[in-house]
């Protein structure tokens, strides 16, 4: 246990306690310990005194696994650092401590060549998914993009981008189009299928059904889960859809404001919440069912400011539950069930 | 004329390459770039080519060197602008996480998205440059005599301008005219590209 | 007739455009009971923007009324002139808009802004603030006073619709018309808002939509639209339990929040919106003739 | 708001900096002799040694610039070659002459611009937002010189409503500004046609966004949105431009006083170069980088007050 007077943890490493490996048959990406902070540029005579003010933390602790073929669903609000944690793997996002490790290769902050082979192995697709395709380039240049940035030899281009246009259910005609022309569902096929283009055994998924009307939104993640039965491929699924987590994933990791607070099979969390914000958060969610209409907001108050993170336990000042313990001491994650773990001092029974 | 276009065409590459390193390479050189381009824009232009043209001698290329490093800020502010709008820009970040190396980021991806509008502002800036060069062959300091020029010509026929106006304003003409047509050339090749960088 | 705020009867509007007018709204009937909160839902394309640019008399210039009403407790809109429209704007309907990010002027303060609304009534500009501040009390701000002076980026997304709707509520509206108010925002700030706004009682709400869920927690009655008809209109609760136009079941069940537990394919509704340059005579949901989904023998 | 202030007047001061130093080298690197072209072939060896100890000459470089350096801090810009009056004096006398100039072009600039910019976003696509985008046009492509010599040979020499030269009597206010008049037209004429493009095209932009649509649908009085709501944050990149552009026009002056004979700035550098009076060309050079950069801070303070997001970008 650590000090209780320690005061603020600020990104201190949790407590190393592995995750149990949950549904893990073979561990494809393992995230230990991550931590992310940004450099807080102070005013002028701050910086001359050289006093910066601290850095804000972006992800502390975070320590997760995910296996080969598998759905983490990773949820949280706005500013939870979902975002940040998916950037951070594709090395993207320089980290400060942790480690990331991908098919054994252990990833640290540096080192291109290493971030170069999981490139290759791993995509990402990402939020906005019209502004994540280069404007200029044909749709058939940019689903063979991979392909030609790692050498990998294709006998025929425009043979390879209509296969792989027909793969995400996309006509091969589409490949001369440019992606201004293409509608939101088209433009995330587009991303879906450069994502496969080689034959990653993990892809990043940021939010791929946000901006999509219920209809096009049941096509993307039913293409999605159809390529993972045929390809074997992992997703990681960023959503703040608890629906869509509910729906597609087989595990889900719950963040708050840059920590993890829940982890498990998706069924048990859902059904029986641990952590009091996973329980806000699935209250929260308006029922499709007008007769179960909820009394009141499950939780009030916003996300604090990563400016100004909260002591103790970071969701304490909405917690209902919340002592003077959480006010002062981070809670460790423990676990309540098999592949079921929660930080939090007085969990939900 | 042709001092125009040779020019702009020198300041738009260099303009480019220095934008493209200020707005995509590493911070303190941006900085240190930009603090450079803004020193160019604060010389007076005018009065710096006059002393330039004056000290190295009048003739076609200190002309054409002078009107370029004049031009050269702004090319390459307008490059880094649109570098810096873009560097962080998804599509950018989809690259980089595709493993897309440096050059291949900066001309399959960048550039072509910032040639657009550099190419509006190039049209729009030769009737300038062309009048300027005018401007300067007027006080005498451009291209000299024997070999013609509109400014020249302009200039002899200004000694006169109570007594033979005519001959200022004939003399004047085609520069107006030929500044003009370059002007609406530009403002057409604009509404050609112009929406597609919009939606683009 | 009187107990409906709002009442659109075979409302038609097309758009000018280079392959001939774009059909948006083909007779679009709606009702909005006093004191009630009506939903509309349907997916993008399907024409609430447009409904609710004729309602507020803003519709882009390359737009033609091809006919229909619009009537606002008994008035008739459609055929009043500018001044008439800015009148009622503000006044008798009040807007909130989807992304409270840029609903507002970002370089003006909150407190201006909302005291530029109150343009109208001739009260020293102290009461107007302190109508602001009681409003900001009602609607959840904390430390209300503080805010006045921040500009809306300081402000948060959710702190902003709040705003937003003190906003339309310092007006007195007949009619609030909340387009697609928590789209923007994540889901427990959602319920935040939406039990904000369930709270404004008395207050007669147009809420538009595309989450079914936000829908069901919210209104009492609900409008289904589909390429620019209405095809679906009755009690929340009659409508979601059950769904009598194809379209509608469809789109309930494409919904994964209608599902206790997850896994397998969620169904879509195949075949594409039509094209309303050239609207199909007759049902638009009946074109695709490829509707034949999962044994369901269609309408 | 302070730390920005600070950063935005470190900024300044490099800029004036660099153009002194910039001047300097240039000067230095003069092909031949400096102290040759300065006494002309005909001085004598004696005289030239002794110039050169006076100019500090037989000196290294970085000790010369370095002098220099300290004597500009100390506004010292040196002493002209050919009277022996202090530049500074000399340039003290043109600076008002070129300032009013410049002031006067842009105010005209600014005026007309916005008007212009203004009707032609309201009435986008009538035939007057043609007409106004045609003139605007023709206004930016024409040189201002000719611009300078046409306004003369109209408004001067055939109509004779304006002097055709000179800054007017000293002390005679009306006799000034009606002597300006036709100089800052010149000046001026193509900023009209820059600003009222810029001023449209944000307007419309403006227009579009959503906080547009929330001020129409509050029914704020169309009075009210377009002066408020609308130009406020429309204005932004003209005043930015205005920035740069006063730089530009300050040397666009050149030919305007050079055409109309007044005795500004421009005029002086003018002579002096064609005298290869070179601490005049320098002194000049230096003074009006440093306008150059007092347009610029007090541009980005304008900006700063119309839009407060502004102190945060550098």
């Amino acid at each position: 246990m650590p000090d209780p007077d320690a005061g603020p943890a600020r990104c201190r490493p949790w407590p190393t306690r592995r995750l149990p490996p949950g549904v893990a048959m073979t561990g494809l990406l393992e995230i230990n310990e991550l931590c992310v902070r940004v450099p807080r540029p102070g005013a002028l005579w701050q910086r001359l005194g050289g006093r910066n003010p601290p850095p804000l933390e972006i992800l502390c602790g975070v320590t997760l696994d995910l296996a080969a073929g598998e759905t983490l669903a990773l949820v949280g609000e706005s500013g939870s650092g979902k975002t940040t944690l998916a950037r951070a793997i594709m090395g993207l996002q320089p980290f400060c401590a942790g480690s990331i490790r991908f098919e054994q290769a252990v990833l640290t902050g540096r080192g291109r060549r290493r971030w170069h082979r999981l490139r290759r192995r791993a995509a990402m697709i990402f939020q906005d998914a019209v502004a994540s395709l280069s404007p200029r380039l044909t749709v058939g240049r940019l689903v063979t993009e991979p392909l030609s940035i790692h050498g990998r030899p294709m006998g025929d281009r425009a043979a390879e981008a209509g296969r792989l246009l027909s793969m995400v259910g996309l006509s091969p005609d589409m490949a001369g189009r440019y992606p201004r022309e293409l509608s939101g569902g088209q433009a995330r096929r587009v991303t879906v299928a450069r994502a496969l283009a080689m034959e990653p055994r993990l892809v990043i998924a940021d939010e791929p059904t946000a901006g999509l009307d219920v209809s096009v939104q049941a096509e993307i993640l039913n293409l999605m889960t159809g390529l993972q039965r045929d390809l074997g491929v992992a997703y990681l699924l960023i959503t703040h859809n608890l629906a869509v987590v509910r729906h597609v994933s087989h595990r889900m990791a719950v963040l708050y404001l840059g920590h993890l607070v829940e982890v498990g099979a998706t069924a048990a969390v859902t059904a029986r919440p641990r952590h009091p914000y996973t329980a806000a958060l699935l209250a929260s969610e308006p029922s499709i069912d007008p007769a179960r209409r909820p009394a009141g907001p499950a939780l009030d108050g916003e996300v604090p400011s990563l400016f100004d993170r909260p002591p103790g336990c970071a969701f304490h000042t909405r917690c209902r539950r919340a002592t003077d313990l959480c006010r002062t001491l981070q809670p460790q994650f423990l676990p309540v069930d098999t592949g079921h773990v929660v930080a939090c001092h007085h969990p939900l029974d | 004329m042709g001092v125009a276009l040779l020019s702009i065409g020198i300041a738009v590459v260099a303009g480019t390459l220095i934008g493209l390193v200020a707005g995509y390479g590493p911070r303190w050189l941006g900085m240190l770039l930009l603090l450079v381009l803004d020193t160019i824009s604060s010389l007076p232009m005018i009065m710096f080519a006059l002393a330039v043209l004056t000290l190295l001698g009048p003739g076609l290329w200190t002309l054409v060197g002078t009107i370029a490093f004049f031009t050269i800020p702004g090319y390459a502010r307008l490059v880094r602008a649109q570098t810096l709008a873009l560097r962080d820009s998804p599509f950018i970040q989809a690259e980089r996480s595709m493993g897309a190396g440096f050059p291949r980021i900066l001309f399959i991806h960048l550039l072509p998205n910032v040639i657009g509008p550099l190419l509006v502002v190039m049209t729009m800036d030769i009737p300038v440059v062309i009048g300027l060069e005018a401007g300067l062959s007027f006080l005498g300091i451009g291209i000299q005599p024997p070999t013609p020029s509109w400014g020249s010509m302009l200039n002899d026929g200004f000694v006169f301008i109570r007594n033979t106006p005519l001959l200022v304003v004939f003399s004047g003409l085609p520069i107006v005219l030929a500044t003009l047509s370059f002007t609406f050339l530009g403002e057409a090749l604009r509404e050609r590209l112009d929406p597609a960088t919009r939606r683009g | 007739m009187a107990d409906n705020v709002l009442d659109i009867g075979d409302l038609h509007v097309s758009y000018a455009t280079d392959r001939g007018p774009l059909r948006v709204l083909r007779g679009v009937g709606l009702t909005v009971a006093t004191g009630g909160i009506t939903g509309i839902v349907g997916e993008s394309g399907c024409g609430k923007s447009t409904l609710i640019a004729a309602i507020l008399g803003l519709l882009p210039g390359n737009a033609e009324i091809g006919g229909g009403s619009i009537r606002l407790d008994g008035q008739e809109l459609l055929g009043l002139d500018e001044a008439g429209m800015r009148l009622l704007r503000g006044n008798g309907l009040a807007l909130i808009s989807q992304n409270p990010m840029a609903a507002f002027n970002p370089v003006l303060t909150i407190g201006r802004q909302l005291t530029d609304i109150q343009y109208r009534h001739a009260i020293p500009t102290a009461l107007k603030r302190q109508r602001i501040v009681d409003m900001f009390v009602r609607v959840g701000i904390v430390d209300p006073e503080r805010r006045l002076a921040a500009y809306p980026g300081q402000l948060s997304g959710g702190m902003l619709q709040r705003v937003a709707i003190a906003a339309a509520l310092l007006t007195r509206p007949r009619l609030l018309i909340a387009d697609e108010p928590t789209t923007a925002l994540d889901v427990t700030l959602e319920a935040q808002i939406l039990a904000l706004l369930r709270a404004q009682h008395g207050t007669t709400i147009l809420f538009i939509s595309h989450h079914l869920g936000a829908v069901a927690t919210l209104c009492d009655q609900v409008a289904v639209m589909y390429a620019g008809t209405v095809v679906e209109t009755g009690p929340v609760a009659k409508v979601f339990a059950d769904p009598r136009h194809p379209y509608t079941r469809r789109l309930i069940a494409a919904d994964p929040g209608h599902l206790a537990i997850g896994g397998g394919l969620l169904p879509t509704i195949p075949g594409r919106v039509p094209d309303l340059t050239q609207p199909p005579s007759g049902c638009v949901f009946a074109p695709p003739a490829a509707w034949r989904w999962r044994g369901d023998a269609g309408p | 708001m302070t730390g920005f202030l600070i950063r935005r007047l470190f900024l300044a001061l490099g800029v004036v900096l660099g153009a002194t130093v910039a001047i300097f080298l240039l000067v230095y690197a003069i092909p031949g002799d400096p102290v040759t072209v300065a006494l002309g072939p005909r001085a004598t060896a004696e005289m030239r040694a002794h110039y050169r100890v006076l100019m500090g000459l037989e000196q290294p470089l970085p000790v010369q610039l370095w002098r220099f350096l300290t004597r500009v801090a100390q506004g010292d810009l040196g002493t002209d070659i050919w009277s022996g009056l202090p530049v500074t004096t000399i340039l003290w006398d043109a600076l008002p002459h070129t300032v009013a100039l410049a002031c006067a072009g842009l105010g005209t600039a600014l005026f007309l611009g916005i008007a212009l910019g203004c009707v032609g976003a309201a009435a986008k696509g009538s035939l007057a937002d043609h007409v106004i985008g045609v003139l605007s046009v023709s206004f930016i492509a024409l040189p201002p010189f000719l611009v300078a010599i046409y306004s003369l040979l109209i408004f001067a020499v055939t109509l004779n409503w304006f002097p055709a030269i000179g800054a007017g009597e000293a002390g005679n206010l009306g006799a000034r500004l009606h002597a300006l008049v036709l100089p800052a037209f010149a000046v001026g004429l193509g900023w009209v046609g820059y600003i009222a493009r810029i001023v449209r095209s944000s307007l419309i932009e403006v227009m579009r966004e959503k906080y547009m649509e929330t001020a129409r649908a509050f029914g704020l009085p169309p009075g009210m949105i377009l002066s408020r709501y609308a130009l406020r944050l429309a204005l932004v990149p003209v005043i930015s431009i205005v920035g740069v552009g006063f730089g530009s026009l300050l040397s666009g002056s050149v030919f305007a006083e050079i055409i109309f004979a007044r005795p500004g700035i421009g005029r002086v550098v003018y002579d002096a170069v064609l005298a290869r009076n070179y601490p005049v060309v320098s002194g000049a050079v230096v003074v009006t980088a440093g306008l150059y950069a007092l347009a610029m801070l007090v541009t980005d303070l304008v900006t700063g007050l119309l839009d407060h997001r502004t102190h945060a970008a550098l």
